[in-house]
């Protein structure tokens, strides 16, 4: 028998950023494994986060299978296991097993512009695949970044983005008007009508809460996107993370383990049940 | 390699096998379990169906997975395999046999179960063929089995009134046999045929039946959004019996319980979980993706004669009745797909 | 010679009687075993049946609930619910096998200083020859 | 004796009359001889009504999903649900009034006497057809069952087969209905408690070993909670989540809430569930046994129930489900309330 699937190698936790203040705070997690081991994963993977005593959780992971040297998660503070990650502190122990799921099909996506239109904590599945595509650059088209978020408090990764304003278009938007905030004010979907990204050769990932990503679509559709170049990741309450406990189904596909990634096409054909 | 044991040396052919830890049903409060048998001379064999099924043994209600502890070396994960210790099952129906190769395709695969894996392969299911159906709602027949079938069983007995017609149909059931060596003889032609007539028998007397079933698969594909299943659903009062007692069920939780929380010392833990309880599928957010009973039967129909068809080509449903016989409030498994099969129709 | 069993003893005190009560036989200097966990509550009405049930399920050897004499509770009527309650935790408890001495409940004042160090003595006197309370200690 | 014919006769009058949303009564399947709770929505519906002995079920506990249903309702319904209920099942109804679960106008109850029997004990009656395939069973003359096999029809006194539940029975009479089928003769009961206080004459130490051994037998399938029509708790101290969990719950208190016991279905998690059930139900149990019936490891449930059943009476006089005017036991007290346990 080869390894335990169930059994979390230690981690520790290397650096801890708040992205987000507030009620529904996010906070990004650099985390490596004790044993130095390497943890080979594909763009739009997940991993189970252990806190021993608490349980565990899937999250995806946000750092691009480019950087070796650690795993990064960006995680909103949604339960008991989240919670109890929030009050951890740089040097603190997890565990991690995984990588589970499909992640993108990046390979058939070669040579193609790329849109990327994330909402909230939704940029985090995107952020991996942002980094990937921009460190093989030359494997692809031109890369758009639509994102938004309640308000620009709400906004992950603020930083970083200004930085890939360098090297990328990023369409920020906030829900409703501030001061001080100059670019779109709507949500997603309307700046992704507003930007008329063409369907010509692209593809077309979202990534957010359930009903943006059910706007983003239909703007995506309006603009003469077909189902298959668009993409999305689904989630659902997960468990062994390896198609075997039995709650996170689709019909018969596991997301854990057939997800997370799925297109349009594919995903329409599948009962509501998410 | 066929034999024949006399009756009279069937507790003693267990006395020989000192080295397992031997299961066998056992009636306490009126309901019968697969306990451990503690004194073999009073050990029978009967046709009945436990309420437990056999699946209890190789996937156990709750399995510890590992020991978590934090020591001044910092957390410190300890593994907690089975021991694996050689076990044997006797009176195993063949529909649980059945079923146990329906588990082994769940917990095999890309992500082999080491715990499953580890009290299996150190488990022998002894079968007995059904001379007379169990349950009154056993319905194997229907959904590719029989009262004698040998998938997934080690040993088959067939009960020929004064011996047992003994096939061992895999080395664990030939070790056994071995044990007991002495005490088994080679059948003659007449065995044979009398075991063939036993289980030509046993066929006929069958009472239920869920027939042409071959379009269900399809047919749910297209029933999902039914209001079919909110008028089913409506006796279902959401309890656990139909999933927890089915030998086909595989649903898990995995949780951590806490001993001590300073120093923190437990053990995270594999329970049975059942698709049947509303906090199965609700997210942290509240939001549920099956929020009601309706969608809750739609998932059990849904995973026995369709996704589990969709993907391993068969039934994840071996007839053995238990769903029917011991559901509170009389929903039938039979009725439910005979309707879905002639929905529309 | 084997160490003699030292129980632990889960009390929850309401604030206004109890819980003043054995403040009172703390700063007196008055004397009584350290084998009580105090739990701070609002009133010996608020003590759910649970809070009882997971006390000896977290190990308890005797749980005491005590509150303020009948016609004195802070809230009027809070510890005729009490005794209502805890009577029939009493009676559930003992009818499947629990030892009845384990769970106790008491009136004590504030003033009453000398009968919570009482009341706690002969508890544990009590619980001393029984021995650990394992029946309904988690073990899973 | 009930008229079956009278039954139908009344339901169809109020389907058709549209004064109730739908009825739930007992009907049965082609291929079984137990009744099953039926959803009558259409005058035609009320022939699939049947009333034999195998009527066991608390249909009250379908008025939970009900009040669940409704709440969702856009407008609401406002019209009752007409419900077929058994002497104890009326009393559960007066329970939930009592608790302000519904009120009056939101059920038509068709109240059924139980007369001088009640419902069969489906293990109990297996031992008297050891061998038979039962067909069909229905009420008899002289306190008999009629139990028909495939090997003919046999009369079992019903003394033999009832279910316990039916044998302590104090309300063959439904309390409270709007229409009432059956002879409306009182039975009375000797001593509804004896089996408790055979548990009581033991020791301590037996009645643990007794309990241990029971309760280590739950697999945690939660029937009992499920049949029961008094466990209607939006939250359950079992369940993994919070069921009134909403996207404005905080993280904090999801993460706060307390975590009683582990699902593992050992021995002392098994103990606390049923301890808790059986104290929440004081005085409010009323003793319809659908916990027991339901257990599928047959654990004597009721014994535990029964226990408060009992301590409720001799202690505060206090009967559940007799009268919705009456404050719930535990939420009232008297000055004279017992004390000598108290130090």
């Amino acid at each position: 028998m080869g390894h335990n699937v169930y059994l979390p190698k230690p981690a520790k936790i290397l650096e801890i950023k708040e992205e987000v203040g507030g009620v529904r705070p996010i906070k990004t997690f650099r985390t490596s494994f004790v044993d130095g081991a390497a943890f080979s994963y594909r763009c739009g993977q997940c991993a189970m986060l252990s806190v021993f005593g608490k349980g565990e959780v899937m999250i995806s992971i946000s750092s691009s299978p480019l950087d070796k040297d650690y795993l990064q998660f960006s995680i909103l503070k949604t339960g008991r296991v989240t919670t109890a990650l929030h009050e951890m502190e740089a040097g603190d122990i997890i565990g991690i097993r995984g990588p589970y799921g499909n992640g993108f099909p990046l390979e058939e996506w070669k040579g193609k512009q790329i849109l990327f239109a994330g909402g909230g904590i939704g940029l985090a599945p995107l952020w991996g695949l942002v980094h990937m595509t921009l460190g093989q650059r030359e494997d692809y088209g031109p890369l758009t970044l639509v994102y938004g978020a309640r308000t620009s408090q709400d906004i992950v990764f603020r930083g970083e983005l200004d930085d890939l304003k360098k090297k990328m278009t990023v369409h920020l938007s906030v829900d409703v008007a501030e001061s001080g905030w100059n670019e779109f004010v709507g949500f997603v979907a309307q700046n992704v009508l507003d930007k008329k990204p063409s369907p010509q050769n692209s593809i077309a990932i979202t990534c957010g809460p359930p009903i943006m990503i059910k706007t983003v679509i239909k703007a995506l559709k309006d603009l003469n996107f077909e189902d298959g170049q668009i993409y999305t990741t689904v989630e659902n309450k997960m468990k062994c993370g390896i198609g075997k406990c039995g709650r996170c189904n689709i019909g018969r596909h596991y997301v854990c383990k057939d997800g997370p990634v799925y297109s349009w096409a594919e995903l329409k054909k599948l009962p509501q049940e998410y | 390699m066929d034999k024949i044991l006399a009756k009279k040396d069937y507790s003693r052919w267990l006395e020989k096998l000192g080295s397992y830890r031997i299961f066998a049903p056992r009636k306490r409060d009126d309901v019968w379990n697969y306990e451990m048998v503690t004194a073999p001379d009073a050990e029978r064999l009967e046709d009945v169906m436990t309420a437990v099924p056999a699946k209890g043994i190789v996937f156990p209600q709750r399995e510890p997975f590992f020991e978590f502890a934090e020591t001044d070396d910092g957390t410190r994960i300890t593994e907690i395999l089975p021991e694996g210790e050689p076990v044997v099952v006797f009176g195993v129906r063949p529909c649980e046999g059945r079923a146990v190769t329906l588990t082994d395709d769940v917990f095999g695969g890309e992500f082999e179960d080491h715990y499953y894996w580890k009290r299996r392969n150190a488990t022998t299911l002894v079968g007995l063929s059904c001379g007379a159906p169990p349950s009154p709602n056993c319905f194997c027949l229907s959904v590719g089995g029989s009262p004698h079938s040998k998938e997934g069983l080690d040993l088959l007995l067939t009960d020929l009134g004064k011996t047992y017609y003994a096939e061992a149909l895999t080395k664990k059931g030939e070790k056994l046999v071995l044990e007991g060596q002495k005490l088994f003889t080679a059948p003659g032609p007449e065995d044979r045929k009398a075991v063939d007539k036993i289980q030509a028998a046993s066929r006929k007397k069958i009472r239920r039946e869920l027939s042409r079933i071959e379009n269900v698969p399809a047919k749910l594909r297209g029933m999902f959004d039914s209001p079919f299943w909110d008028d089913e659903s409506m006796s279902c009062i959401r309890c656990g019996i139909c999933t927890y007692l089915c030998p086909t069920c595989h649903c898990f939780d995995m949780a951590d319980e806490v001993e001590t929380s300073t120093p923190l010392l437990g053990k995270r833990v594999r329970t049975w979980d059942t698709c049947q309880f509303p906090d199965f599928t609700m997210h942290s957010s509240g939001h549920n993706p099956r929020p009601d009973k309706a969608s809750r039967l739609r998932q059990r129909i849904n995973h026995k004669f369709q996704y589990f068809v969709e993907v391993w080509q068969k039934y994840q449903c071996t007839g053995c009745g238990r769903c029917i016989s011991l559901c509170p409030v009389g929903i039938d498994i039979i009725q439910v797909v005979e309707k879905v099969r002639d929905h529309g129709a | 010679m084997t160490e003699e069993f030292e129980p632990t003893i889960i009390a929850f005190l309401c604030k206004w009687c109890s819980s003043a009560g054995s403040d009172l036989a703390g700063v007196s200097r008055m004397e009584y075993p350290p084998n009580v966990t105090p739990i701070q509550v609002m009133c010996s009405g608020s003590v759910s049946p649970l809070y009882v049930f997971s006390a000896f399920h977290r190990g308890a050897d005797g749980v005491l609930v005590s509150g303020c004499h009948p016609g004195d509770c802070h809230y009027i009527k809070g510890n005729y619910y009490a005794r209502r309650k805890l009577s029939l935790v009493k009676k559930l408890l003992e009818y499947v096998g629990l030892e009845p001495e384990r769970f106790q409940v008491s009136w004590v004042s504030a003033a009453e200083g000398q009968k919570y160090t009482r009341v706690i003595k002969d508890f544990v006197n009590e619980l001393k020859p029984l021995g650990p309370q394992t029946k309904l200690r988690r073990s899973p | 004796m009930v008229n079956i014919d009278d039954l139908k006769t009344e339901a169809k009058r109020v389907l058709k009359g549209g004064n109730v949303k739908y009825i739930i009564g007992y009907g049965r399947a082609s291929d079984t001889w137990k009744a099953n709770p039926v959803f009558l929505r259409s005058p035609e519906d009320v022939d699939k009504l049947v009333w034999d002995p195998t009527c066991f079920h608390n249909l009250v506990r379908f008025l939970v999903d009900e009040k669940r249903r409704k709440a969702k309702e856009k407008p609401p319904d406002p019209r009752p649900v007409g419900i077929v209920a058994k002497g104890c099942d009326s009393r559960a109804i007066v329970v939930l009034l009592q608790e302000k679960f519904f009120e009056r106008m939101d059920v038509f109850v068709l109240g059924v006497s139980c007369e001088s029997t009640g419902m069969i004990d489906e293990r109990k009656l297996a031992g008297k057809t050891a061998g038979k395939d039962v067909r069909r069973v229905a009420f008899g003359e002289d306190q008999k069952f009629v139990v028909e096999t495939d090997a003919g029809t046999l009369e079992i006194a019903a003394s033999e087969v009832l279910a316990d539940r039916c044998l302590d029975c104090i309300a063959n009479v439904p309390v409270i209905s709007d229409h009432l089928l059956g002879d409306k003769t009182k039975r009375t009961v000797a001593n509804p408690f004896r089996a408790v206080e055979k548990m009581e004459s033991l020791s301590g130490d037996d009645r643990w070993s007794f309990w241990k051994d029971q309760l280590k037998k739950c697999i945690r399938c939660y029937a009992c909670r499920s049949a029961c029509p008094m466990c209607y708790c939006e939250e359950c101290v079992v369940d993994t989540i919070n069921f009134a969990v909403t996207a404005e719950t905080s993280a904090e208190e999801k993460a706060q809430r307390i975590k009683w016991l582990e699902k593992s279905p050992v021995g002392s998690e098994n103990v606390f569930y049923h301890l808790v059930r059986a104290i929440h139900l004081a005085g409010r149990c009323i003793d319809c046994g659908e916990c027991e019936r339901a257990c599928p490891v047959n654990i004597p449930l009721r014994m535990l129930n029964k226990k408060l059943e009992k301590e409720a009476k001799e202690l505060f006089g206090y009967d559940a489900g007799f009268d919705a005017d009456q404050p719930a036991l535990i939420s009232c007290f008297r000055d004279g309330d017992p004390e000598d346990f108290i130090r």
